[in-house]
């Protein structure tokens, strides 16, 4: 039978090697994933790209994973958030790189990564600082620039239901960039906050099918990022 | 020079008149500060459908409890779904935006071009941390754009300017222009009076804009 | 209140016109909108370039149209299907004319089109006789071909529920091209099985969500095609 | 010549040679025809997920009643769905074509050549209906792509050749053949042959291929 549980989010991340790109999905705290989060941290991967809208809060989660030194570089689209504060120390040394994406490009790069399409073009950034290094092309009357497929080796994502062939549905506005990235990685891990057999999610109501999932690992009840933050809390 | 906030209109009065001229039925985003205060203020007999970039169609209001944490905007404050909502992946969300299916979207500025360029997003200061967000899809993508903005900086220099020195969000993007002094619309000769608020004069208005500022035309202020 | 009902399929198709390009959901009989289609012929907009994956059955619904002399261009992937003899005849006496698309490219194309991606690169039909005329890509060391948005004037549409709004829901495989082709028209004409008040539709299961449906007609009962040609039914 | 149906294995027996070949847990697209069929033939102990791309992941056999007409394959054939299917859009059906997401493709053929080269969707027959539907596309996105057919035409023509005469489907993306007469293997030397049917010899087989055949090699006839 096709299962794809596995026993914990540490055999979750297991294999997440030195170097890697990890697409963390997430908006804000909405969707992020902190427990796999904080067991890559445990797990002691470094040299990490990740890709994820933000840059985390506080000193958990995210921002606890570049707080300790494992992200040489980000890209994301909107590193300044409320209790942001790990990541802009950390660039301003120089010690963290950022790719700087706005958030339609990096939704479409990621959607495009899954689905097999190298490239395409965008109107998004022409005229801006954003679109130097880029291809410009005119088509249709109009100035549009190349944009380019974006992939991971790995990515971590936080569902609401999970069934055993990796069938996914979300909470809402936690959704977000999560079965975009669930498609471009090639090791998709998903912790979920409940687990069932198949059938037990509507097939007509599957937002990532199982196709796009390699590992399941409940996480009954998850740690939400504001709550933490308010408790102080610092991972590890 | 004069503490422009004294002024002209409140946020909250900018945010209403902005309101004023979004048409019954349009599929509207909101961008991050004033124009977030625009929802609250539908007029009588029309309703806007609000997408919020982070894959919400049918935004509502904020919550009267503590809401849940992973129902919130693109500004990450909690929100509420209204009937007919809808939720969809971030590619998703963008389609709607890149596609032209979005109506209308109003957003705030750091500096409006007479020619309508809009820099939103960067003050381009070394060691800044850049952020740019959806500003960038939402201007190549939505049809109408609205700013609206306090006149000029807290400093008192004009947000309103002849070429803009920050870092561009997009070129020739704005349509109309909102301040707590006037609303000014974008036209090929520049930036032209609309309408003004009580108690502002035309040239109260032309020494707070850092470039030419054309006279009302006959036409009536409606845009909708 | 925002309501896209409209009160009748001849309401819902008056404002086609001679030369319009027309999206036509459905994948076989499935999801294929006959009364829509059926309304569009007593309607007698002509010169029609069509979308579809195929070109319809018997002589009722697409297969009408084309058998009505209506549409001068189709635009699709696999125009011979069971029952399918309209199209062929009306193709090879030169009436009507085929561009043919590998069904992943359509799919892309009108995804595109709705998405507001000008074009992009696609592995498919490269090294094929369906390459010709397209502009070849290495990327990544790979070849790739150029292809371009799909767009149209109207999208007919046929869905399970749709809500005041234009929210839809679909029946199992009869979703196929439809939500895509819902993002690529200018006006997008929806019949429904059932239509309900706005919150009448899970916000988690929306397909398609309103804001790319223009129009709403109620078809409680639609014809089904099998069981037109079966009956040896030919429209009007 | 010889009929070539009387010999070797029927279009069955092909579809459960092919079968076995499939590892657990595979994600697979069947074309029409004899591909069809190997969705009857699961080795014990494993489990297929089958896609059909007009938009269901989790695609079972056709149903014992009338089956739903809006519940279809490909082929446009009634079909059911499993426990833990799902259902999506065209354009999401092809991320997992395109995206390189379905393991294995099994598909008819007119013509396969010694370089992998592969010829299933046209003649190129002046006045014929050409009809593509997804087969380039499964072949450009799948990584394996099997060809199950009869090792002949009706007439008693190769369909293994040193080059296809009629229109590609795809270039150098046929990775094993399956016939009546044997399996044989597109390799970077050309065809070789990996196993024969029962009271199916080396010439025989490469008296019927259009191509030079290499013996087996010392390798078993495994792919997987």
């Amino acid at each position: 039978m096709i299962d794809k549980r596995v026993s914990s989010v540490e055999e979750a991340v297991a294999d997440i090697f030195d170097g890697a790109t990890v697409m963390v999905g997430g908006f804000g705290e909405a969707g992020s994933p902190i427990e796999l989060l904080h067991a890559l941290i445990d797990q002691g991967a470094t040299d990490l790209t990740v890709v994820n809208n933000n840059t985390g809060s506080g000193e958990v989660g995210l921002a606890a994973l570049i707080r300790a030194g494992r992200v040489s570089k980000m890209i994301c689209s909107y590193p300044r958030t409320l209790n942001s504060t790990v990541f802009p120390e950390l660039y301003q040394s120089g010690r963290t790189a950022l790719d700087l994406v706005p958030q339609g490009t990096l939704a479409e790069r990621i959607r495009a990564g899954g689905a097999g399409i190298p490239a395409f073009y965008t109107a998004t950034s022409v005229g801006t600082p954003l679109e130097v290094g880029k291809e410009r092309r005119e088509i249709g009357g109009r100035d549009y620039v190349l944009e380019y497929a974006l992939t991971a080796d790995f990515a971590l994502i936080k569902a609401k239901v999970a069934d055993y062939h990796g069938n996914l549905i979300f909470n809402k506005t936690a959704r977000n960039y999560s079965p975009v990235m669930a498609t471009a990685a090639d090791a998709t891990i998903v912790q979920a906050s409940e687990v069932v057999p198949p059938g037990g999610i509507d097939p007509e109501c599957v937002v990532t099918p199982g196709i796009f999932v390699d590992r399941i690992v409940i996480v009954a009840e998850p740690a939400l990022e504001s709550t933490l933050v308010a408790q102080g809390a610092s991972y590890p | 020079m004069t503490v422009p906030s004294a002024i002209g209109l409140s946020r909250d009065e900018m945010a209403e008149r902005v309101a004023l001229d979004i048409p019954d039925g349009s599929y509207v985003n909101l961008g991050i500060g004033i124009p977030e205060l625009v929802a609250a203020h539908v007029p009588e007999g029309r309703e806007f459908i609000y997408h919020t970039e982070n894959g919400l169609l049918g935004m509502g209001p904020a919550p009267e409890d503590a809401g849940d944490p992973e129902l919130i905007n693109a500004g990450k404050r909690r929100v509420t779904a209204v009937a007919g909502a809808s939720f969809f992946h971030h590619a998703d969300s963008f389609v709607m935006i890149r596609g032209g299916h979005i109506d209308l979207c109003v957003l705030g500025a750091l500096q409006v071009a007479q020619n309508g360029d809009l820099a939103n997003w960067s003050t381009g200061e070394p060691g800044a941390i850049p952020a740019v967000g959806g500003a960038m899809d939402l201007v190549a993508g939505v049809e109408t754009i609205f700013v609206v903005t306090q006149h000029t900086t807290r400093n008192g220099e004009p947000k309103l300017v002849e070429s803009c020195t920050y870092p561009l969000t997009g070129p020739g993007v704005v349509d109309r222009i909102y301040t707590n002094l006037a609303v000014i619309d974008v036209t090929p000769d520049g930036f032209r009076l609309a309408e003004l608020s009580p108690g502002v004069d035309f040239e109260y208005v032309q020494e707070r804009t850092g470039a030419q500022l054309l006279p009302m035309s006959r036409m009536s202020s409606a845009v909708v």
